[in-house]
Parts: C-alpha cells; structure tokens; sequence
C-alpha cells in the first residue's frame, strides 16, 4: 500500500530539540509519526495543511498535573459548584459533555488539553495502591498521550531497606515498584514526612536530617537513595521530587538541601515554586520569595531541573499527597477537607482553596513562580506547570506564556498586587522576555526531554505525530488559547478552532531492568503487612499501554 | 388654633417686600419608638437637645410629632424627629453621636428611619452596630435591615439606613411688638400653630429665638454675632430696622424637609399673626439680603 | 476448612470473595464439576457466597418473559432505550468498574439519567463530604495504625466476619504489635451486638438518640460545658460516661470510627456530616480517621467512575448538553417513584424486580447475574456472568482501592462489561444514533 | 390580562419548565411564544405541544392554569413579573429567583427556592424537601427573599440560608435550618427534633408547644424584644399562616449551635423544651 501523508507546508517551524528556530519548513506525517520528506519527488500528500504565515510546534507536554486517581475524584467531589459553573464542552457525536471547573471529567481533560495544543500530560502522584484505579481513569482521557508517576518517598517498604542500610534491596523494589504500578517515574511526596504526619497529627518532617520515628531514617537518605536507584535503574525520568516543608515560610533552605543532596545525580524539583519562600530564618521579617538563590543553584548545576507550579489567582482544588499540607491548607479555610491515608504508602490531602491577588501569601507565590521562569537561565532546566490544578488551572497557560513573552503586561499585573510584593519582588527589574523557541522549550521540547520521552516534544522523522499549528499575534495569550490546528499521532483533533474528533491516547509506562531476586521478599512483604494480595496489586495484565524504557 | 373667620392682617402688619432667606440642608427623619410615651418622649427630647443652629450644633434637630401606636413600625408609642446638617456626612455623624449617646441608652427604645431610603442614605444602625462588640445581630425584614444591639434591657433595635432628602432651612417670621409679653404670647401661639404643619421643626427654644444674628464679627473667630439691627437696646448706638415704637423682637426659625412644608409653616404663623395683629407691631423676615440663600420666602405672596 | 480435595479440582489462589465488603481477597477457590466447592480463607459468609456460584445452563436471554437470543435482546434493548424519552440506567454498583464505564457511556448516548443503584445509601456518605470532606484511610491502615475503634451503629464481627482478623482489632500491626492487646474497641450500639461482646467499652444507645449523642461528643472534645441532665435525657446515657469515651477518642494514638455505609434519609445525612466533623476536630488533637463498612457491591467504584467520567458522584442528569448533578432528584428509587422514567436499563436484576409496582408503564431492560426465572415486566433480560466466579472485573473496595475479581469458572454467558458494551456498540451504530 | 397556559399533554415525563418567564414572554407573540422549546425528558419540544396558550401577557403575569407534578423550574431565575400557578406542581419552582413573585395555589414538590436570592414566593399547600436550599454541590442556601408556605415541609427546610425570610404554617420535618448561615425562619407548628444544627448564626421561631433541641443550645431566657414585634408585623402583611398572638408574650430564647460559632438564636413559646440546657 501506498504510504497516505499529511503534509504541513509553509509553516514557521519551532523545534528546539533539532535546532529549528522560526525556519519555515514542511513537515511529514505518516503512519502517526513525523517523517522525512518522501524522497519520491511525486509523492503526493493525501491532504495538506496550508502552514503559511503560522507557527509550527511539537505538541505540549505537560510533565506534572493531576488529572486522574483517587486524590483528582475527591477533588472533583469537593468542586462541584465549580464544575456546575464551569464553561461547558456540550456534548456531541464526538464528544462526551462536560463542564471545565477547576476538577473537569476526564473528557473534558482530555479535550481542554488538546484544545491548548498539549498532546502528553502525566499525573504526578498515584500511590501505587491505587495504581489501577488511576489506570482505569487513565483510558477515559481522550485525546492525549499520558502516564503517571507513583510515590516511593513515605514506602515503608523501602523505609526498611534504607534502615537496613541495603540499597540494592531498595533499588531492585523501585524498579519492581515501576513494572507493578506500570508508572512512568518515581516520585517523593514530603520524603517521610507523610509518614511522620501519619504517626501523629502535629507529626511532619522539618528537619532533613531528623531520622523519622519508628524507621530511623531522614529525609536526605531517602531522597538520596531513590535519587541513586533512580538512575541505576535508568529510568528515563530522574527522581520527581515534591521536597518537604511545601508551602512553609521559610522552606527555601530546605529545598536549596535538598538540591545539594543529590550531589550531581538527576533530580527534578517539582513545583519548586512551592518551595522557594523566606520568612523563618533571622535575616527575614516575613514571608516572601526567595527564589534567587535557588535559581542560581540550578543555573549551575545541570543536573537539576524543576517545573515551577504556577500560583494564578483564581478558585481552585488543593490536592497533594502531602497529607500534612492538606491539613494545613483544611484549618486556614476551614472548608471541607478530604484526607485519606494509602496503607504503607502514602497520604492525600484535597481541599477548596481560593488565590487572590490582595493576599500577601498568594501574591508571593504568583511572583515567585514568574521570578522562576526568569531567573533560570538555561529554559531546558524548567518547565511550566501550574501543578493543575493546584497553582491554577492548565488551561491558565496561554496566561502565564503571555506574562513571560510580554514584560509590560508582567507589570502591569504586578501592579494589582499588594506593595509589599510590587516592591518587594525581583519581578520589577526583571526585563527578560521569552522568545517563541523558549516558550517552546519550557512547554514541550524541554519536559519531554526531562522526562526522557524521545518520541515527544519534537518535530523531527520519528517523533510521534503531535503537532500544534498556532496563528501568530501580538496577543500571545489569544494565540496559544485558540491553536488553528491540532494533531495527535497524525489525526487532526482541532482545525479552525473546532474540535474533530477525540482519538484515544496511550498510556505511556516504563519499564525496569530489575533484580529479581527481590521477589520473594515482597511477595513476604505483601502478605504481612497489606490488605491486598501482590497478585491483586501488581499491574500483571496488560493496561492499554505503551512500555517505554 | 388660628380661629375661624379671622379678619385679614391689617395692611402693612407684613412689612413690605420681606422675605426669609432659607437654605438648602441635608434632612432626615427618625422615628423613635419606646414602651410608653414618657420614654419615646424622653429619648426624642434627649436627641434633640442642643440642636438649634448649625453655626455652633451638629445638627439643627426638633421633634415633628408625637406618634400612636398604630403610626410606628413596631406598634409602640413613639415620636418622629427632623434632623438638619449642611452635608450628609455632617448628618449622618450627627444623627449616629445622638442616636448612640440619647436613644440607645435610653430605656426601651428603638429606633427607625421615617424616610424612604432612595438613592441618598446615610448609615445608622449601620455605625451604631460596632457597639455591639460583635454581638450586634443584622436582620432583614421587609426589604429593610436592622441591627440588634445588645444591651441591658435586653436589645436596642436601629435600622440600619436612614433616608434622606434636601431640607430647606432658616425659613423664618419675626414678630415685631412694643409690649415684650404680648409679643412673645404671639410667637408662641404661632409656633403651636407652625408646629402642626407636617414635615418641619421650629429648632429653637419653644420654636422661638430672641438672638437672631447677622454674618460675621468684629471679632475674627466668630462666624455670626448678634443681629444689631433687629437689637432694640442699641437703637441709640447702631443702624436700625425697626419701627420707632418696637421694643421687643421675636424669630421662629423653620426647617422643613421642603420648601412647600416651609412656606405652609410660614403661613400659618402669619395667620396667627394676622389674628393677634393688634398685639403686634409689624411682621417681618430675616435675610442676607438675598445673596446667600437660593429660597426667598417672599411674606407677601403667603398671605 | 476442609483440605482434602478431589484431585483434579483446580485451585485458584487471590481469589476475591464479594460475600461482603471486606472483600478479602486471598480466598483459594477450589473448582470441581464447574462449582467452587471450597473457599479456603473465607468465613462462612463467603463460602456460602462461593457455593452459590450456580450452574451456567440457563438461557442468556429473555424478550417478553421467552427465552430468545442475545443479538435479538440486543436489538430489541437498543431499541427501547433509543426511543426512550427519559430513560435510567441504574445499578452501577451491582457490576465492575469496566461495565459502569460502559454504562455511563450509554447513558450518555441515550441522553438519559444514570445513578449508582436503588439503596441510595451513598446519598448520606456524598452529602457528609461535600459539607464536611472526610479523613480516613485505606483499612490496611486501621490494621497498622489504630489503636482505637470505635464500631458506632455497625457489628463487623457479624456483618463482615474476617473484618477485625484482616484489617483491625484483632491483627498484627506495624504499631500495634500485640494484636488486640494494643487496641481498645468501643462499641455504641442500640443492642448488645455480636461485636459489643469483644468490645472493651459499650454504650448502649437507641437509635433515634443518635443525633444528640454524636452532639454531646462533639461538644465535650470541643471543651463545651453541658449540663448533664440535658444529656442524660436526650441521649439516655449520662454525661460522665461520654466523658469518658471521649476522653477514650482523645487519648488514641491513631483512632477509627467504623460506621456503616449511610441511608437516604436526612437524619443520616446530618449523622454522616456530624461523623465527618467529629473525626477532622479529633484530627488537630490526633490521628484519627472514619471508615465506612461497605458492602460487597461496587458503589465506591460506582461514585469514582461517575466522578471522574461526568463531574458528578451520583444521579446525573445526562438529558441536556453536559452532565447535570442531581443529588435531591435523579436517584433511582425518586425516579422510579415518581414515574419520571420510561425506559430502565437495569445492570441489576432484581432492583427492576422490586420496582414494579412503581414502574409501571416503563420499559425495562435488565441485566441478572443468576438463574432465576425470567424478571417479570422487564422487556429484556440479559443473564451475565457472575462477577467473582465466573466473570472477572475491577471493584473498589469501601476504602476505594481496587481489586480485581477474577473468573474462576467457565461461564457461557457473557460478562456485564462485555455485553454491555455490545450494547452500546448497537446503539453507537444503528440507525438513529447520535440523535439529539 | 394575564398570559395563560394550560397543561394538556398527557405526558407524565418531566417536563423542564425554567425558560418560561414573565420578562421573557412579555417581549413575544402569541406564534413565537408557543415555539419556545422546553425540555420534555430528553428532548426539546415547544411549548405548544404540551400547553394551550391563551391571554396575553400585559400585566405582567403568567399563569400555569392546571396541576403539573411532572413540571419542573417553573420561574427558575425569574427577575419580575408574577407567576400563579394553579393546582400541584413539580420541583425547583423559583430555583435561583431574583425578583418578581410565585404564587403557588397548592402544593410544590421539592427544592421550592433553591438557591433564591430575591422575590416573593407563595404556597398554599405543603412543600417538599429542601425548602429554600442550596444549588447542588453548594453549601450555601438561599441568599435573600421571602418564602411563604401554608402548609408543611419535607427535611432540610432553609438549610444553609444565607439571608432571608421562610415561614411555614404547619409542620417541618428534619433538618430543619441545618447549618443556617443567616436569615429568619418562622414554623408554627411541630418540627422534628434537632432544628437548627450547626447553625452559625439566624433566628428560628419555633411556635409549637413541644420541641426538642440539640444539647448544644443554651437558653438566655423569656424576652420579647422589638425584633419580635417587626417580625410579627412584616408575617402579617404577608398574610403568612402563623399565629402571630404568638409573639405578644415572651418567647424563650436559645443560642446556639455553639458548635459552630453560636451565634444563633431559636425561639420558642415558653416552657416548649421539656427541660432546659443551662451550663
């Protein structure tokens, strides 16, 4: 049979991984993957897609969301005004209906997603309990490629193998950890923190160096060793690490620890915005950004990345598996709070949580994720994220393209903020303004290659087809919320701003060269300690899944 | 109180050509309400204390009426009182000082706005609810808001917004007599007769002033002196405008919540004083001479 | 239990018993002459939930009470839910997380309404969350962690047997390493239960004191002064010894309150709420958690599927552009009550069977895990294989993890989620789909 | 003349009913009016089809002329105007209400008012559940308004209510001001036990002669404050169906729930509590 294309012509390309800048180029697809230009000079593309005049991209990639698992449920359970409030996603003979509030159905996710140009999203936290659950979810979101990565950092079974001082012990668990919950990467939620909190309600992890009760082992060790075995296994996403002491003022010596700790192996901050806040130690009167001294961290130590976590100001959901912060967040707004502890695992904390631009707190922490974006030098060190939905929305990123990409409307809204922070924050003498090809890279060349996805976040023969065709304008928010031109594996999804058709996406997981003698021992494990078999844990039947590795 | 079948004012009693030079005030009206009579009474005579003229009150205030039971919204006994002030903010600061300090500490009572709150409010119960310490309680009934104030007799009840309107004040006669007691027996039966007039007050002494005053002094702190001209004892010293045989002088202020309410008050005390005219000299009116005030309240035109 | 076994019976180890919500999920079946004739780990319950694995013979379907076959069903179930004005589809929690993605899908295409079942017990347990949230805990954390249990209304040691064995009470844990010695057990119950016999507190309380007891606790832990011959009189129980259970739930290292599922009613709601509310106020003082007892049906995985496929955790309007949430209104037993549908597409059997009476003039079509005679008045009925012997699928567990039932017997009939999408494939493609 | 509809389809299928308002009508022909669509089960069909239309709409009111149990919304959002409707009908009239007055001459089904913020409505017979309620998912009932109701109600009456006025001329079932922000609630006769949980703040005047409260009310004492006497007033001129001789002696007041702030306040007649909480 003859090979169909889909042919892209004329567009301005920007594809950093291969060194595109604002070239105009064709691109090819076939097949669902980009491909050279036929060499047959009669070959003839079954359709082509008039590019002239409009900007080429790979498909976003949103490498830290929640989107599925039983934390986004709770969520969806507590916003439900929102939802009902929401813009709707009507029903048609394509589409399920949905309303966009902050916790949107998972059609509606997948929908909204594609609708932005985002053809990859993974969901940043699933106990590995509940693995199958986020599984399940994960099949009814349309329209995107996605994954998620699994908590390791509260494990009591790694806990006892970093006790025992035996790191393979804790690697080969990792990686048997990875191939079970057929996740994508490990992540570290609050390192024993979580467990601490479990133990006592006042209990949370402050200090990286305070051994935990009843295991004896800090913080540090832990993140260090799943940081080794992380890269032992060679997984293709570093460690994902939600540091301790979230949201705390004060906490930027702990993440600046937490950097220094993983002494030149991988490691990826995650919402690092979260985590960049003076105010507890002497020098310090009051809350406030820190954010300098971490970015200049990063700007020299390349092997650290973060994405930042955006803070909007706008009603949204909290939810985290960082149960401490959940009650944190609970007692300031006295809302109703969902926390639900996941047995030798994790924790989950969800609860109403409102931004506003008149709220000291918020208005630091919406500064300090800008100071982010601005400070890190090298854009394939930081990603954007908003942490959806708990700095804001996903849909807020055109938004948050618009305030890197225009200095003036930075200021401006830097101006309805209270002074503390419109003089307080970097954000005045911050003259940097994003180009196209860094806003491309923060949004899918550089999570991508983060997360080790080498078929996504470029444009180059070989990648998965997901393209997203732009029409340039000076309103950069207007032209990153209504791409012209959407394609998911090579299928249109989006042209001329209407929705053709929800393709399934795959769910993307990787896989572990493990030790399997380990076996035995968590087969032991599981029949000890869980209210569940290892056979009714472990992912062993094949999930509509793609095993990258 | 005019008798029936008076005989017109003898010609010239209204000296020709006077007029009252009256003001535009910001106005309002509050019905206070109390278990008796005695109490609703009290508290109306208590908040309309040292209300007479804004060149040194906060307010120029009178009690309009006394009010049944069935003429209050709570169903008590009660009385409605007209306060003025040169601004709202002047008003509102007013009517909440003696709201607070005269009604809320006086026994039983409650208190209401007696005008419809249009577009132009001032706050009341609104300012008088912080004293509640946090105990005030706010309740919306029949599209009104009160607020619930605890106190030690239980609660005293304020709404929380008064209405209010453009008054006019400084409508005014000034009888004018050679015998001082029969020319005082003429204001006061004017003054009766002026009060039962809806929607004004007479905020003097008895609705009656012997000082009137003129703008300005030979002293430079002083906004208003005593009215020389109208002074009979300095007929000697000062330039004077009253007749030869005038040894005594008395004014009723009025402030009305209208001009019409102000001009239909003038003209009852003008009927009083055609009726008592042979105890009277002349009836005249205050003025500036007309630059001042937007009204002129011309005598001539209510008789 | 019974070891000896014929030699050529088939054991299947991990199987999951749906006897009740424990959902104990390491019971070896042993098959022989295509029945489970033992369950190894299970309680009684459970063996006799595996031994009524019945005989796969009958027909797999019905139309009007006659056996027929299933592409007939299919075409004729398609029919009366396409042509339904406002149709329900109802009964999620009888089937697996598969069929009720499935289900939802075909309400959604049949523009109908689609709630979880006919109980409406979630209706007390959503409301409690949506006022309150709530903190609790996968019950493998109960088994590690609490040593306090306080059964409120609920007798796990008759209802759900291996319960204080698998996930409390009378188990090892991490932090409570001598079993039962390291836990207290209070029981607040109308009788002297079956569990308030193992109990080490027992306060006997009627049934309609419930509200002014749950009060006078929230009350006590909230340092409130009440005067105790209020309390005595409301609640028929003296004030000092809810002090004393109160002092109980304050001293606990990590505490459980253990409750049942919840009712339709409002008092069960405001009793939810008032759980809710107890266990986030004893979370500043200490660790403390609520756990529902589930039952072995798959409404928590019914409540997550319609959450994350509609927005909405129950009785959800499909009829309009987008999902509308209707707690006060679409729930099954008010539909049917009211006659507001006239189509039913029952994934469990017997709810149409008790909803006669009120549905009629309602076209039904339902689905039965059993044998039993034809369902009267329904139009159609699909038989299905039984979930847990001889169909597999996911179910959720009270607590919300997921389990995976597995087939352990052959079944000729097909399984909900199989014939279910079957149906929604008909009604995807056969003329008249997708009309508004 | 007021525009008049009468219910003649046979169809016992609901029947979504929350376009139809005066202000919207008022601006249509006879011809465009029957073409408006209104959701019967799940589809959209005019409202001819199941409604003879007659009169016109000139002063300001639309009447539903027939009992229609199945017809839901009617006067959902409605800003102005006058709705009657004649004989039973279904649930969420008034739903989200700003303005304007329903009069219901029978009984409505559930969530009458739900999520009100303005306006008048009317009933002469019972209502159902969640009388003045909030809107799914939201914890905040109705914001402002009055609520009239001849006879009784079904559970969760003025739960959640913000601000406001709901009396009720017979009997409340149970929940009755459950978690009561703000607002006044009148019942006079029996409610079922435990009114007013977790109420923050708001009154409730309970005028039947037994009542039974939650251990977490406090009794203050007999008082028959002003309030009382405006309260009284404002239920006369609304011609609402409570006693109000009621109220021409001390009630007994209670605060609470002291659960939740306390600063609520039920009333009632006194002696009503069987005994008394005093801490």
């Amino acid at each position: 049979m003859k090979p169909e294309y889909l042919k892209i012509a004329g567009g301005t390309v920007h594809d950093p991984r291969n060194g595109v800048d604002g070239e105009v180029r064709d691109i090819w697809i076939e097949g669902g993957k980009i491909v050279s230009p036929p060499l047959d000079p009669d070959a003839r593309p079954a359709r082509t897609i008039d590019a002239r005049g409009l900007v080429i991209m790979p498909g976003g990639v949103d490498m830290h969301c929640h989107i599925v698992g039983p934390k986004v449920d709770a969520g969806r359970l507590l916003s439900i005004e929102q939802t009902r409030t929401g813009s709707p996603t009507p029903r048609s003979a394509s589409q399920r209906g949905g309303q966009m509030g902050a916790v949107p159905n998972t059609f509606t996710t997948g929908y909204r997603y594609a609708g932005l140009g985002y053809t990859t999203a993974f969901d940043a936290a699933i106990p590995p309990l509940f693995a199958r659950h986020a599984h399940l979810e994960l099949e009814d979101t349309p329209c995107i490629d996605r994954g998620f990565f699994t908590l390791a950092g509260n494990n009591h079974y790694l806990l006892n193998a970093l006790k025992a001082n035996e790191p393979a012990r804790a690697r080969a668990f990792l990686g048997w950890l990875i191939d079970s919950a057929k996740a994508y990467a490990i992540k570290v939620v609050n390192p024993g923190g979580v467990e601490a909190w479990k133990q006592g309600a006042q209990g949370n992890e402050t200090d990286l160096d305070r051994p935990i009760d009843h295991f004896g082992v800090s913080p540090r060790q832990i993140v260090a060793a799943i940081a080794q075995a992380v890269d032992d296994l060679g997984l293709p996403h570093p460690v994902h690490i939600h540091a301790n002491n979230l949201g705390v003022p004060g906490n930027w010596t702990t993440t600046l620890e937490t950097m220094r700790l993983l002494e030149g192996r991988r490691g990826h901050l995650t919402h690092i915005q979260f985590h960049s806040y003076g105010g507890k130690d002497e020098t310090d009167r009051g809350f406030r950004s820190r954010v300098e001294g971490l970015a200049d961290y990063v700007n020299t130590h390349k092997n650290i990345t973060v994405d930042v976590g955006q803070v909007l100001f706008d009603r949204t959901v909290s939810m985290t598996a960082d149960s401490a912060v959940g009650q944190y967040l609970a007692r300031l707004s006295g809302k109703p709070w969902i926390s639900h502890d996941a047995e030798l695992e994790s924790g989950c904390g969800v609860s109403v949580v409102e931004c506003r631009n008149t709220s000291l707190v918020n208005a630091w922490q919406w500064a300090a994720g800008l100071e982010w974006y601005l400070l890190v030098n090298d854009p394939w060190q930081v990603a954007m994220s908003t942490d959806h939905p708990n700095g804001g929305s996903f849909l807020a990123y055109p938004q948050v393209i618009e305030l890197l990409m225009d200095r003036d409307a930075r200021i401006r809204a830097l101006a309805a903020t209270p002074a503390a922070v419109r003089e307080g924050s970097l954000l005045r003498d911050l003259d940097r303004e994003y180009t196209l090809q860094e806003i491309a890279i923060i949004t899918r060349a550089g999570p991508a290659r983060m997360l080790g996805l080498e078929h996504k976040g470029h444009l180059g023969a070989g990648a998965d087809a997901d393209v997203a065709i732009y029409t340039p304008g000076p309103d950069r928010r207007v032209m990153f919320e209504l791409p012209r031109v959407v394609i998911k594996g090579g299928q249109i999804i989006v042209e001329n701003g209407e929705f053709r058709g929800a393709p399934d996406g795959e769910t993307l997981h990787a896989t572990a060269d493990y030790d399997h003698a380990i076996e035995p021992s968590i087969e032991r494990w599981f029949r000890d300690a869980y209210s569940v078999s290892l056979r009714n844990y472990a992912m062993r039947t094949p999930v509509a899944a793609r095993r990258l590795s | 109180m005019t008798p029936p079948n008076t005989p017109g004012p003898r010609p010239n009693l209204v000296e020709p050509g006077a007029f009252a030079e009256a003001f535009p005030m910001t106005a309002t009206r509050l019905v206070v309400t109390a278990d008796t009579p005695a109490w609703a009474l009290t508290a109306a005579q208590t908040m309309t204390g040292y209300a007479t003229s804004v060149i040194a009150c906060d307010a120029e205030a009178g009690i309009e009426r006394v009010l049944d039971e069935s003429e209050t919204p709570d169903g008590r006994p009660g009385a409605s009182i007209l306060l003025f002030a040169f601004s709202r903010d002047a008003l509102e600061k007013a009517v909440s000082n003696r709201v607070g300090q005269c009604v809320m500490t006086c026994p039983t009572t409650a208190c209401y706005s007696g005008l419809p709150a249009g577009e132009k409010t001032i706050a009341v119960g609104g300012r008088l609810r912080y004293f509640g310490d946090g105990w005030q309680i706010s309740k919306q009934l029949g599209g009104k808001r009160y607020w619930r104030i605890p106190v030690m007799d239980g609660e005293f009840l304020c709404e929380e917004t008064f209405g209010t309107v453009k008054g006019v004040a400084g409508g005014n006669l000034i009888f004018l007599g050679e015998d001082p007691r029969a020319t005082l027996a003429v204001a006061e039966s004017a003054a009766a007769a002026m009060r039962s007039i809806p929607s004004v007050i007479l905020p003097f002494p008895g609705g009656i002033a012997r000082s009137g005053s003129k703008v300005g002094s030979k002293y430079k702190a002083l906004r208003a002196s005593t009215n020389t001209a109208f002074a009979p004892m300095l007929r000697g010293q000062v330039e004077t405008t009253l007749p030869s045989s005038v040894r005594c002088a008395y004014e009723i202020v009025i402030d009305g919540l209208s001009l019409e309410a102000v001009e239909d008050a003038t003209r009852a005390g003008l009927e009083v004083a055609g009726a008592m005219q042979n105890q009277l000299v002349a009836v005249t009116a205050g003025n500036y001479g007309g630059k001042l005030g937007p009204y002129h309240i011309k005598l001539e035109n209510l008789i | 239990m019974p070891q000896a076994h014929r030699l050529d019976a088939e054991q299947h180890p991990d199987s999951v018993c749906l006897g009740c919500g424990c959902l104990c999920d390491d019971i070896t079946a042993v098959v022989a002459d295509g029945r489970v004739v033992a369950a190894e780990h299970a309680c009684a319950r459970g063996e006799a939930w595996f031994a009524a694995s019945s005989e796969d013979a009958s027909p797999e379907c019905w139309i009007d009470g006659q056996p027929a076959a299933i592409d007939d069903g299919l075409d004729h179930a398609a029919a009366i839910l396409r042509n339904a004005r406002s149709p329900l589809v109802t009964g999620l929690d009888a089937v697996c997380v598969e069929a009720q993605r499935i289900a939802v899908a075909i309400a959604d295409r049949i523009r109908g309404f689609v709630d979880a079942g006919g109980l409406g017990a979630h209706e007390s347990s959503i409301h409690a969350a949506l006022e309150v949230g709530s903190v609790g805990c996968t019950l493998g954390e109960i088994r590690h962690r609490a040593d306090l249990v306080l059964a409120w209304f609920v007798d796990p040691v008759a209802t759900h047997p291996r319960f204080f064995e698998r996930y409390g009470v009378d188990a090892i844990g991490e932090f409570v390493p001598r079993g039962r010695a390291d836990r207290r057990l209070c029981v607040i119950d109308e009788h002297e239960t079956a569990t308030a016999a193992q109990s080490d507190h027992l306060l006997l309380l009627k049934r309609d004191r419930r509200l002014a007891a749950l009060w006078t606790v929230r009350a006590i832990v909230a340092g409130l002064s009440l005067d105790p011959h209020t309390v005595a009189r409301l609640t028929g129980v003296s004030l000092e010894q809810w002090n004393t259970l109160a002092r109980l739930l304050l001293d606990a290292r990590y505490g459980v309150i253990l409750h049942d599922a919840g009712a339709a009613d409002a008092e069960a709601s405001i009793e939810s709420a008032a759980i809710l509310h107890l266990v986030r106020v004893l979370s500043e003082r200490t660790r403390f958690v609520a756990a529902a007892l589930g039952s072995g049906n798959n409404a928590k995985g019914a409540e997550q599927v319609l959450l994350w496929s509609t927005g909405y955790p129950a009785a959800v309007d499909l009829r309009g552009a987008v999902p509308a949430y209707q707690p006060q209104e679409a729930t099954t037993s008010r539909l049917l009550d009211r006659g507001e549908v006239d189509a039913v597409l029952s994934l469990e059997g017997r709810l149409a069977l008790d909803s006669i009476e009120t549905s009629a003039g309602c076209s039904i079509v339902a689905l039965v895990e059993d044998d039993l005679d034809p369902v009267p008045n329904a139009q159609v009925v699909f038989r299905v294989a039984r979930l847990g012997t001889h169909a597999g699928g996911t179910v959720f567990r009270s607590d919300g993890v997921p389990i995976p039932a597995r087939a352990v017997l052959p079944s000729h009939a097909p399984a909900a989620q199989e014939l279910i999408a079957l149906l929604l494939d008909r009604l995807e493609h056969a003329p008249g789909a997708g009309d508004a | 003349m007021p525009l008049a509809l009468r219910f003649t389809s046979a169809s016992q299928l609901p029947l979504e009913l929350d376009g139809i308002l005066p202000e919207r009508v008022q601006a249509l022909s006879q011809g465009a009016i029957e073409k408006l669509l209104i959701r019967h089960g799940n589809r959209l069909e005019p409202l001819a089809e199941h409604f003879a239309i007659s009169g016109s709409i000139d002063d300001g009111t639309l009447i539903f002329e027939s009992a229609m149990p199945s017809g839901h919304g009617i006067g959902t959002g409605m800003t102005a105007g006058v709705i009657r409707v004649v004989g039973h009908a279904g649930r969420r009239i008034g739903a989200q209400m700003r303005g304007g007055r329903i009069e219901v001459e029978g009984s409505a089904g559930d969530l009458l008012g739900q999520g009100m913020s303005g306006g008048r409505i009317a009933v002469t017979g019972d209502a159902g559940d969640h009388v003045a309620g909030p809107l799914p998912g939201s914890r905040r009932g109705m914001t402002g308004g009055v609520i009239t109701i001849a006879g009784s109600v079904g559970a969760f009456a003025a739960a959640g209510m913000r601000r406001g006025l709901v009396a009720i001329g017979q009997s409340a079932g149970a929940g009755l001001g459950y978690r009561m922000i703000a607002g006044t609630l009148v019942v006079q006769g029996p409610c079922a036990p435990n009114p007013g949980l977790e109420m923050k703040r708001g009154s409730i005047v309970l005028l039947d002669r037994a009542i039974e409260l939650a251990p977490t009310f406090r009794k203050a004492g007999a008082f028959r404050p002003v309030f009382l006497r405006l309260l009284a007033r404002e239920l006369a001129s609304l011609n609402a169906t409570i006693d109000i001789r009621a109220f021409g002696m001390p009630l007994d007041l209670f605060h609470g729930d002291l659960l939740t702030l306390g600063k609520g306040e039920i009333w009632t007649r006194a002696g009503a509590l069987a005994s008394e909480t005093q801490a």
